[in-house]
């Protein structure tokens, strides 16, 4: 039954995403990021579990210190000081993004099918459900027009990765994986320092402001 | 070279030297009478070139010794001129120095120097006459050798003595290329040698005039060669003509009597030519000279279509 | 293995350097630290290049570490440009500084990433882990990124933010890529770690799931060819050219976008070898003539030095990329001779034009007169490196350029006229400018410095070099590599 | 590569005694690249750049004349200098093609270099010594180029001789015009230049080949060998000015200092015919008779072009350089005659034609560097190179009046001189085509022989007009009348060149005897046997009775006429003269200002050619203060061609402008619909 729960924390993973896509508020985006996260680790442990690799542990171990403690804190903190929490206003309306969401969905199925068939891993199916996850949020953040978004956005495109990376391949070997996590982890404090960069400059993090550089 | 076309050749020239005034003078003489006017004697143009000669010689300041050049080479260009049109013999020993298109460099030749002493001393009218002189060459001149062109493509050489003699040599067929080329050649030869229409020798009309504005700064002996090269010119274009469209009684090779039969021949083509040349000046009236470039470009397409003719008939 | 561990130092100097500049970065004297510590990577690269050609393709730490033909001379190429960059970035910088646009703790940042930076350039070079290859990548974005804004100025801010979401993004899908990667050589090796290890991934490319590596080879393309700067996702690059300090772009222009090159090319090997259709090539031929032909139009209309001449980097990026895509063993020659002699010329481009809007007080290029006059060598060294970068022999630009474009001729003819309307439009617009620049009377003044213009005909003498004559062991290099790209 | 060095230089290197003609040449190259560097050494030593560097420039010309010379009847030699690709070394190959055009530079270089020693100034642009080694550069990369036998070899000595002549050209680089024309010809040439690349590209056949040698061997399809062709004329087009490629020539060849317009002009262009032969006869085979009609009808039509603008031009090098348009386009003529003739089997034919080219490409060569340099003394002396400033020269500066009028003579394709010969020749070749086998052909050719006709008689207007306003007539400006004579070593480079004009013009003989060693082995024919047949004297391409002409007799007659005339007025007449103020037909006050102008000349073209020009008039109203009239000339081909092609890159270039719009969240939808636009192809394909 574990691998039905994989599926199941699956499909939970993709419904995030879609939640994320229609999600206004900067808050509650923060917060689904946090689910995010938390359905990730929770796949990484059934998978260490169904698969009994011990380097899954620890890879679930550093997701869940990264994705469900330190990044939300350092994205509450930021928006705390930087006060936006207001609304995001998408460049593109909610059902219209929602309806493309649907077909990036069955595309990513439909791509991932023919892999999934010969993949010999628990959850073959699951690699659709992560390149389903990866479009999303590649979605979500062409749509939104401020930076905070944009970057969980760009956040949870990394938690889709890291799902395809657990569930479809079992988990990257152990040196990748650390790297990878340094990466995001260096990222999201630059992230921080550019945040407060763009605020002192243009007090505010809206990336209209973002749009001086250009071919007349 | 053998002896009897030395001979040709001096008496070809000689012929040419002594002959080409009386041309001139007989041209004007049978202008007169078709204009009712009383002639000058048919020596006049004699007795002007001696008394110029015995001129003292007046030049500007300023003038270059390219001025005093100019007249001996265009003497010297139309002497040659006259040398290598087959008239007398087509057995020629100077003839295969300069064959038709050569004749035609010769002319131009002649006309560059001209206008360059023209424009040396830096006169109005020299100027003026020197762009004329070109504005007629640069169309004339392709004009003639387009003509000479349609004659060599018939006897497929550009040596003028077997040009002649092959033109002679033909039972009397009809060349309609040969029409066209020479209707074409007649409107050259007029414009070249400064006639009516294009240019009027008797006047010096300083709006029309071309041919007296070049040499208006000459005087004493470098005007009489001058002028003497320009019956020299007449004569040449006439033998031309002669020799392309009548081009019978010219002797062969090593017939020494054929040449003494040759030279009254030729003077009675002379003078036929002159007479007709002075009809034509008489009926026709000097256009403007915005004018003459029509003209003469008009000579130019009918000797190419002359040339296309020989080439679509094969005739 | 018994000789000496090279690689140590190759990669300890950087590495070593970053740390101590961290420290001591603001100090007057760490200029020539940086300079130290470059020049020693430079030596180490040169004696592990030496090295290799005498013993072959070596692993270094097990398997971790891979040395062959493709990846030394590159090694070679980071080392000898890290190191004349940081002697120009001297000079430069000390004026910047002089001109308040640097801080003493900017300055420290700024050295200990620039040695950062080589730093991880050089891992993912060196690394036999296409992993770690990613993770090195990412990394070395991650280090240049606080030097793109390290004037604070909005336009540097703005230039930084989208280098680094745009990148991070691009690199991203590099990421997917490299997992189905695994995935797929994770069924013929199996477990075991080994999968990710490119020697083994070599050895096995022929057995290799087609439909999996055909869908990882488009996200690793689309990943690290964001980093090359292809259009259409090449955006992020004239922004972060333009904005950050000339040593910067300098480097990013020379070095930057031939490594995320490299990290295409042995994605490459790997799909030719599973693929029997030419999905690789004809994906890279078709990136490269989009991107010279766009990057040709965008350069007729710069305003901006620095900006002109990133364009025209895209626009060699493409170049050789398109190289790369048509195969054979004279296109990847070229395509290789092209990277190695880009670098040298566009880097010592930026090195001219740095000091020539040093003078000028401002990288408009209308507001740059008379070089020629005021100071030949600045004015001569950007006339010369811009004709060379403009494909005009003797240079080395002109070689490659020329083996590409005849043989492009017979096996592409209908791509041609392309490239021939690009080129032309390309001389046409940068000359032009130059000329401007470097000739009539002048507006611009003298530097309280003396330029640093040995690294500019160092380099420009190089490029001349290869144009008249390569020597036999790189000659022999770039056949050996073109070999491995499966030339 | 060490053995290579050894094959290539050992001759060179141990035993002098054995040098091939080619080590030799290859030495002069190097002598003039040193002398260069030297020229970098002594960048400010004036005195010493001009009184010996240029000269030692001229010693290796006149070197590389005497060795070229030789080499046009002895066989080809081989050399493989160890430069260039790793599998590609230079391949050099002297055969008599080759020799010829080093003949023609070394003829040309030895006068240009000559002159230039006591032409440069102070203070003009660059210093001298960079000009010394650009200059030189410029000479050395022509020989290489002409030298040169395989593809990567030809196109760096080509590029490296564009680059060091447009270096030459804005010389003087603080006029803005300068240098737009230098910028104009440097894009014109690369353009050109990537072209005859793509024309190799074509002709190696997928060989990866690039000598000549391996492209002569391949056979090419009709199509590729068509593609070839045209990108070849494409290429050595822009170079040589053909119309409608033409544009930069009158811009560039005025704005470079005139030994350099001299040699752009004598020589550079030639070295696009010569390529231009190079590929037609040599490298590719079997050219169908197309392909020659392509070649006549562009040559006609550029003959037609430059000789049109010349005699309307009033800037001195304009006219001259738009008279070297009109030459090159009668080049073309011949050479597409040639390839007409071959293509119907009719190799003497074929011969005759390609040696007045060939003899055109001499006489060209000799005339046009002594005009450029004849008004290079000009500017200097005078400061002006409008006609309309110009006159009376002549009586301030006889040497170069007398020299340039030689030259003028000669340009205007005058008998006895040089450019007469092969105009002839070209007529000559002329008239044997109606034997072509096709009607339509034989139909056509000959309209193109009156339009060379009034090519000749035009080019006569506009050389009288050349010389009548600059050299005759009263000084336009009272300043000409303390105008400088050429100094000496400028008097020995007009000398040489005249004393060329001259001895081409008289002696062809020789000279179609080096000719013929060239269209041997290009057509397997020539017209030397035929001519030596006919003696030393006549001049005759077939028989004597067919067609010939004598220059010596001819000048021989005229001067012994000239001279008979006038002792002979001497004697029974007198010989005195008296000056006076010109007549005038009495008109009192005579001024300068009463000539002809250079615009006034020029008026009769205007008028009757009126669609061939693009002019902007103004006529003056009769209420006039101070009445002025104006007139500008262009031509069609900027408005028709250049304006708008520049037009639609300007509108393309700003619609790509609009892709690099600033958005992040845009540049993110490229790189998404990129991604999915490649998956779906990825799945489409499989």
């Amino acid at each position: 039954m574990l691998p039905q729960l994989i599926n199941l924390l699956a499909a939970l993973l993709l419904l995030l995403s879609f939640a994320m896509l229609s999600q206004r508020r900067v808050l509650l985006l923060i917060r689904l990021f946090t689910f995010q996260g938390m359905a990730l680790v929770l796949a990484t442990v059934v998978v260490a579990r169904v698969t009994d690799q011990p380097h899954l542990y620890w890879s679930a171990l550093i997701t869940l210190a990264l994705k469900v403690i330190l990044i939300p804190t350092v994205l509450h903190r930021l928006i705390d000081r930087l006060n936006v929490k207001w609304d995001v206003e998408t460049l593109i309306n909610i059902p219209t993004s929602m309806l493309i969401g649907i077909v990036l969905v069955i595309f990513a199925f439909n791509l991932a099918a023919p892999i999934s068939r010969l993949t010999s891993s628990v959850a073959g199916g699951t690699l659709g459900i992560a390149l389903a996850c990866v479009l999303l949020s590649f979605m979500m953040m062409i749509t939104r027009a401020k930076a905070v978004p944009q970057v969980i956005g760009f956040l949870s495109m990394e938690n889709g990765l890291f799902f395809a990376a657990t569930a479809a391949t079992y988990g990257m070997p152990m040196v990748v994986e650390l790297g990878i996590a340094l990466d995001v982890l260096v990222g999201i404090l630059i992230l921080g320092v550019f945040m407060f960069q763009i605020r002192e400059q243009f007090d505010s993090l809206d990336i209209q402001h973002l749009e001086q550089l250009k071919d007349d | 070279m053998n002896p009897t076309g030395t001979v040709a050749q001096l008496l070809e020239l000689l012929l040419a030297l002594l002959f080409a005034p009386l041309l001139s003078g007989w041209v004007n003489q049978c202008r007169a009478w078709l204009q009712n006017k009383s002639a000058p004697s048919l020596l006049q143009p004699y007795w002007m070139l001696d008394k110029l000669f015995a001129k003292d010689v007046v030049i500007a300041q300023h003038a270059s010794p390219l001025f005093r050049t100019a007249p001996y080479v265009v003497f010297g260009a139309m002497t040659l001129a006259c040398g290598i049109v087959p008239t007398l013999s087509i057995d020629l020993p100077l003839a295969p120095a300069a064959d038709a298109i050569a004749l035609v460099g010769l002319f131009a030749l002649a006309r560059v120097f001209i206008s360059l002493a023209a424009m040396d001393v830096g006169t109005a009218f020299g100027t003026l006459g020197a762009r004329r002189e070109m504005l007629v060459g640069f169309l004339a001149e392709p004009a003639l050798l387009t003509v000479l062109f349609s004659a060599s493509l018939i006897t497929r050489s550009t040596s003028l003595p077997s040009i002649v003699a092959t033109l002679g040599h033909r039972e009397f067929a009809i060349y309609p290329s040969l029409a066209f080329a020479g209707v074409a050649f007649t409107m050259v030869s007029l414009a070249e040698n400064a006639r009516v229409p294009v240019d009027n020798p008797a006047t010096h009309l300083e709006l029309t005039m071309i041919h007296e504005a070049l040499i208006l700064e000459y005087s004493g002996r470098h005007l009489a060669l001058l002028e003497w090269a320009a019956s020299l010119k007449l004569f040449a274009y006439s033998c031309i003509g002669l020799a392309l469209f009548f081009p019978w009684g010219v002797a062969e090779a090593g017939a020494p009597l054929a040449i003494v039969l040759a030279v009254p021949v030729l003077l009675a083509k002379l003078a036929i030519g002159g007479a007709a040349l002075a009809l034509v000046e008489t009926i026709s009236a000097k256009m403007r000279i915005f004018r003459v470039p029509e003209f003469l470009a008009t000579a130019f397409l009918l000797a190419v279509l002359g040339m296309l003719v020989h080439l679509l008939l094969g005739a | 293995m018994t000789e000496l561990n090279l690689l140590v130092p190759v990669l300890g100097c950087p590495l070593l350097g970053a740390a101590a500049l961290g420290l001591v970065g603001h100090r007057y004297g760490a200029a020539l630290l940086n300079i130290a510590f470059s020049l020693g990577t430079l030596l180490a690269a040169a004696a592990l290049t030496a090295q290799i050609v005498a013993g072959g393709p070596t692993f270094y730490w097990g398997q971790a570490f891979f040395i062959d033909p493709l990846n030394v001379f590159l090694v070679a190429l980071t080392a000898l440009v890290g190191f004349t960059t940081a002697l120009f970035s001297r000079p430069y910088m000390r004026i910047e500084r002089d001109r308040g646009k640097m801080t003493a703790p900017r300055m420290r940042l700024y050295h200990s990433m620039y040695q950062l930076f080589n730093f991880t350039m050089l891992v993912a070079l060196t690394t036999n882990n296409v992993g770690i290859l990613w993770v090195a990548m990412e990394a070395a974005t991650l280090a240049t990124v606080l030097l793109v804004s390290v004037y604070r100025t909005a336009a540097s801010l703005e230039a930084a933010w989208k280098y680094f979401i745009l990148c991070g993004v691009g690199i991203a899908q590099a990421l997917f890529g490299t997992i189905l990667l695994y995935l797929a050589a994770d069924r013929v090796i199996g477990p075991g770690g080994g999968a990710l290890l490119w020697t083994n991934l070599d050895s096995v490319k022929g057995r290799l799931e087609p439909n999996i590596m055909s869908l990882a080879f488009v996200f690793l393309m689309l990943g690290y060819g964001t980093k090359v700067g292809l259009v259409p996702v090449h955006n992020w690059l004239p922004d972060a050219h333009a904005e950050g300090p000339t040593p910067i772009s300098a480097v990013l222009s020379g070095l930057l976008l031939n490594v995320a090159l490299y990290a295409v090319l042995r994605s490459k090997v790997l799909a030719d070898g599973a693929l029997h259709w030419h999905l690789a090539g004809n994906l890279m031929i078709g990136f490269g003539l989009l991107s010279v032909v766009a990057a040709a139009f965008f350069l007729s209309r710069q305003r901006d030095i620095k900006r002109m001449f990133a364009y025209s980097s895209i626009e060699h990026m493409g170049l050789i990329t398109f190289a790369f895509g048509l195969g054979g063993p004279v296109a990847t020659f070229a395509g290789l001779l092209h990277m190695t002699v880009h670098s040298l010329v566009k880097s010592s481009i930026f090195f001219a034009a740095g000091h020539a809007s040093q003078k000028a007080g401002t990288q408009l290029m209308e507001q740059i007169r008379g070089l020629a006059r005021v100071s030949p060598t600045v004015g001569w060294g950007l006339m010369i490196g811009s004709l060379a970068i403009l494909g005009l022999p003797p240079f080395g630009v002109f070689a490659s350029e020329f083996l590409i474009l005849t043989t492009a001729m017979r096996e592409l003819p209908w791509a041609t006229p392309l490239l021939l309307l690009a080129l032309a439009v390309a001389f046409a617009s940068i000359f032009g400018r130059v000329q401007q620049m470097v000739f009539g009377d002048t507006t611009v003044q003298r530097l309280p410095h003396p330029p640093a213009l040995l690294p500019v005909f160092a380099h420009l003498g190089l490029a001349l070099m290869l144009g008249l004559y390569i020597p036999p062991y790189l000659d022999g290099w770039y056949r050996l590599a073109a070999a491995l790209i499966g030339g | 590569m060490t053995q290579a060095l050894a094959s290539a230089l050992a001759p060179a290197v141990f035993d002098p005694g054995s040098w091939l003609r080619l080590d030799w040449i290859l030495i002069v190259v190097g002598a003039w690249l040193f002398v260069g560097i030297l020229g970098i050494v002594w960048l400010r030593r004036f005195r010493v750049v001009a009184q010996v560097l240029f000269p030692l420039g001229a010693l290796g010309g006149l070197a590389l004349l005497a060795l070229a010379l030789g080499a046009v009847f002895a066989p080809p030699q081989v050399a493989e200098l160890p430069i260039g690709l790793p599998q590609l070394h230079y391949h050099l190959r002297l055969d008599s093609l080759a020799a010829y055009f080093l003949a023609v530079i070394g003829v040309a270089g030895v006068g240009v270099s000559a002159f230039a020693a006591g032409y440069f100034r102070h203070g003009e642009g660059t210093p001298p010594g960079l000009l010394c080694l650009e200059y030189h550069v410029f000479l050395a990369s022509m020989t290489m180029l002409v030298l040169a036998a395989d593809a990567y070899a030809f196109m760096t000595m080509w590029e490296t001789m564009a680059l060091a002549s447009y270096f030459l050209v804005v010389a003087n680089h603080r006029l803005p015009e300068i240098r737009s024309a230098g910028y104009l010809y440097l894009l014109l040439a690369h353009v050109g230049a990537i072209a005859i690349l793509l024309c190799f590209g074509v002709l190696q056949a997928n060989t990866g080949d690039y000598t000549f040698a391996n492209m002569r061997a391949q056979h090419l399809a009709p199509g590729w060998a068509a593609a070839a062709f045209l990108l070849a004329v494409l290429g050595f087009g822009a170079k040589a000015g053909i119309v409608p490629l033409h544009v930069w020539l009158p811009e560039a060849h005025p704005a470079a200092p005139s030994p350099v317009s001299a040699l752009m002009s004598a020589v550079m262009l030639k070295t696009a015919v010569y390529g231009l032969l190079r590929v037609t006869f040599d490298l590719l085979h079997d050219a169908p008779w197309w392909w020659g009609t392509v070649l006549f009808a562009l040559g006609i039509a550029s003959a037609l072009f430059g000789v049109l603008f010349s005699a309307v031009q009033t800037d001195m090098k304009r006219l001259l350089a738009y008279s070297s348009i009109e030459n090159i386009g009668l080049l073309f003529v011949g050479i597409g005659l040639a390839v007409l003739f071959r293509a119907f089997g009719m190799l003497p034919l074929a011969a005759l034609a390609l040696t007045a080219a060939l003899v055109h490409v001499v006489s060209h060569a000799l005339f046009k560097s002594l005009l450029f340099l004849g008004t290079g003394c000009v500017l200097h002396a005078t400061g002006e190179r409008n006609l309309g400033r110009l006159g009376g020269l002549i009586r301030t500066m006889p040497w170069v009046a007398w020299t340039m009028l030689l030259g003028v003579l000669a340009s205007a394709g005058l008998p006895p001189l040089g450019g007469f010969v092969a105009e002839w020749l070209l007529l000559q070749g002329f008239l044997f085509t109606p034997l072509l086998p096709d009607g339509f052909l034989n139909m056509l050719v000959p309209v193109g022989a009156a339009a060379v006709a009034l090519v000749a008689a035009l080019a006569g207007y506009a050389m009288v007009k050349f010389f009548g306003v600059v050299f005759l007539g009263q000084p336009r400006e009272a300043r000409l009348a303390k105008a400088r004579d050429a100094r000496p070593w400028e008097r020995a480079g007009l000398l040489w060149l005249a004393a060329g004009c001259v001895a081409v013009g008289l002696f062809p003989i020789p000279l179609i005897e080096m000719a013929d060693r060239v269209t041997q082995p290009l057509l397997g024919a020539g017209i030397a046997a035929t001519v030596r047949a006919n003696g030393w004297l006549l001049l005759a391409p077939d028989s004597v009775a067919r067609a010939s002409y004598s220059p010596l007799l001819f000048l021989g007659v005229v001067v012994a006429i000239c001279a008979a005339a006038y002792l002979a007025v001497r004697r029974r007449y007198h010989g005195r003269l008296r000056r006076a103020a010109p007549w005038d037909c009495g008109f009192p006050a005579q001024t300068p200002r009463m000539q002809d102008t250079a615009e006034g000349f020029g008026q009769p073209i205007r008028q009757i050619f009126e669609p061939f020009f693009r002019m902007r008039r103004s006529l003056p109203s009769p209420f006039d203060r101070n009445p002025r009239y104006e007139v500008t000339i262009e031509d069609h081909v900027w408005h028709w061609i250049y304006r708008p092609v520049a037009g639609a890159v300007e509108r393309i270039a700003r619609l790509f402008a609009l892709v690099q719009q600033g958005r992040i969240a845009v540049y993110l939808l490229y790189s998404f619909l990129t991604l999915i636009a490649m998956l779906i192809v990825t799945k489409a394909w499989h």
